[in-house]
């Protein structure tokens, strides 16, 4: 990195994006003149990001999971297997984990290193999970990350945190809340928010 | 390398900060460069390693003063430049000068675009077993690199349990370092938080990471 | 706390770039704040640990940014502020608005200056005696806290051996925690390098740090 | 640290110098105004530090360390005591160490966690003493830290990395070279540079 401006708080923000958005203009006019990028391709990976990945997708294969025990076995086997043996779920990609929260165990995913996240299943990661604060500190006191997202887990609950430092992404299946039996699988899905899936919330409830 | 971006365990940046109802993207060309980054390495010429080995050598007072984004951006020209997709004459003008399909032949088209959109298979099928099983005892080996490692300080030198075996992947160390593959068994390895932060913290905490098999050894 | 000060073993940063002829200060006001800092630490309201805490506490972006003696600039002025020397309207209006004299007594002044030239002892002499002896094998302790420590990160958990008992000294982590001298026995502790930094290290280097007895073990 | 400001490469010199005087300004008025600070002590403090302590003051110690085999000893054994013993030496603070270079052993001093520096012998640290870059890698990869001071050490030369982390701090006797058997101690004593004293470089020889 020979370029050594960086950006100050103190800049006006139209000043960073001015020179922001000219980098990045001329990076893609550069690459598109070249023939080695295509701007539809841009366009429809844009398109693809805002609108068709997102955490709906995660929400959905947990609602199976909570409806379905064989699923859910298959699932915290191999996640991707058992996603892409499901007719009308999109195919995810290789390596997807999940991990079951119990009574016993709560998960939380982080990368410390980047911003491993299972994007096929969740989205674009949140700011959140790319910062310092979060990836330095759920390592280590993450109780107290997590009462920061108003999570309060009974004192005695084991919480395994999960570094993603490999090809592998993690999903996290949070707990069934109760008086959920006569909903559908898409009722359900409704209450599976994506942080609920990285391990820093709970579900929501029927009462909210 | 040990770079500002091996956080976990570090203090003092203050707290969390979740957005409601937060955008996809917050500024449209960081949606351009996300389509860059998707397109770039598309072409075949480095891989995911090569560029978040780019973002470590960033320097630190940048990494922590660019957003997400503009690493990415900063990145992805610094690599096309080091690697010849373009020159300095390009990138101050602007445009681009010479035919690139010299230098690239699998550029991302419309046609083949779910390439981009699903994760890719880094597994490695041969014939080498694994050295380790589950359930055993593993030392986290002690390294200090100007190359590219996955094996975080915070879980360097530490006991730990494998607990599951993850097929045999591609080596981001040699991937970056020596430009090979060289596959390795892939373990995830728990460590007791006690271990990894001391007897002080939080006895039910426990850290998971995805360690190969060069960085495990027998206690 | 392991904040971006606990710099030992990090990359990145770049080359040393040692300055030819470089001049006590820089600029004028430097000399002013070493001079406030000396005349601050002088009043006897905090000690040198306390400052040092405070410069842990500075965001580590500001800490990467900031000039050192405007990180001792910003450090007085907080801990000034949290310590009540001064006000946030005193502070506004750069003028002092009320008697000092209630606050602290032992005022640094012509008279006594060659105090602020002389280094304090900080052996704290006492009835206690050194639980390990010089040649001892010892493991310095993992730690993880948000209050002060003077055990570097990369000196944790590791093995070393005692090569010189140097008295019994004020405690900095009891300073800043407890507001207690706690006088602990101080070893230099000496580690080879490979210990700290794996195989692949130069073997003719080690490492050495002053470490209080509460850092100890056995192995 | 609630002040979130920060400053930039890119900003301008005098704005930089522009707002730090003037904060520095009010800190000093209001505790001047208060009674707790002398404006002549500051003014004093200054005096001392760019005109009165420096490396001329360790280059005279380790001039007569290599001069006086017993004031070295003395010095090795603790080198506050043997300093204030010299009728001719001002007086230095507590658990100063001094440690010998040798043709086994070379030691370079750092403080990895602030600025710690014997400033009554040495005076004021240079920059790069309390920067990042020093600070950072001279415990982990110190010949490559040397050789960008050009101090290249034989390969068989054992390095030892002090780390001030306590009240302690370290000044290295540096090497007496040859051909200096006719030198005064203050001929010797120009010879001992700074940096030769911290460990980043070795003395002047009679040639230079």
């Amino acid at each position: 990195m020979s370029d050594s401006h960086h950006h100050d708080h103190a800049h006006s923000d139209a000043s960073i994006l001015t020179d922001i958005q000219k980098r990045v203009k001329a990076l893609e006019s550069i690459l598109v003149d070249k023939g080695l990028v295509d701007r539809k391709v841009i366009d429809q990976i844009i398109e693809h990001f805002e609108n068709k990945v997102g955490p709906h997708i995660g929400a959905r294969i947990v609602a199976r999971a909570w409806l379905s025990p064989t699923f859910k076995q298959s699932l915290l086997e191999d996640a991707t297997k058992a996603i892409n043996s499901e007719a009308d779920f999109a195919e995810v990609g290789q390596h997807l984990i999940a991990v079951e929260n119990s009574n016993e165990i709560h998960n939380v995913v982080v990368c410390t290193l980047c911003s491993c996240y299972p994007w096929d299943v969740l989205g674009l990661p949140p700011v959140w999970y790319k910062s310092a604060p979060y990836r330095s500190r759920v390592v280590s006191e993450p109780r107290s990350v997590l009462q920061e997202f108003g999570l309060e887990l009974p004192k005695d609950r084991k919480i395994r945190i999960w570094d993603s430092t490999a090809e592998t992404r993690y999903l996290v299946i949070p707990q069934r809340p109760t008086n959920t039996e006569s909903m559908s699988e898409a009722e359900l899905a409704r209450l599976v928010t994506r942080d609920s899936m990285i391990g820093t919330s709970d579900v929501l409830t029927t009462s909210e | 390398m040990n770079s500002i971006h091996d956080l976990g365990g570090m203090q003092g940046f203050g707290p969390v900060g979740p957005e409601d109802e937060e955008p996809a993207f917050h500024m449209d060309w960081e949606g351009r460069v996300l389509g860059l980054q998707r397109s770039i390495l598309s072409l075949g010429l480095w891989n995911i390693d090569v560029f978040r080995h780019a973002q470590e050598k960033i320097r630190p007072i940048d990494y922590l003063s660019w957003s997400y984004y503009e690493r990415w951006m900063r990145t992805l020209t610094a690599t096309a430049l080091e690697r010849g997709l373009f020159d300095e004459e390009e990138l101050r003008t602007g445009k681009g000068l010479s035919d690139g399909s010299l230098i690239a032949q699998k550029k991302l088209t419309m046609k083949d675009i779910n390439k981009a959109f699903l994760r890719g298979n880094f597994e490695r099928i041969g014939d080498s077993e694994p050295e380790f099983s589950i359930g055993d005892l593993v030392v986290t080996k002690q390294t200090y690199t100007t190359g590219h490692t996955r094996l975080p300080r915070y879980a360097r030198d530490k006991l730990g349990t494998v607990i599951a075996i993850r097929g045999r992947h591609v080596f981001p160390d040699s991937v970056v370092d020596q430009e090979s593959e060289d596959p390795q068994w892939l373990y995830t390895v728990e460590f007791e938080g006690c271990e990894l932060w001391g007897e002080a913290v939080d006895p039910t905490v426990s850290n998971l990471i995805d360690a190969f098999e060069p960085y495990l050894s027998r206690p």
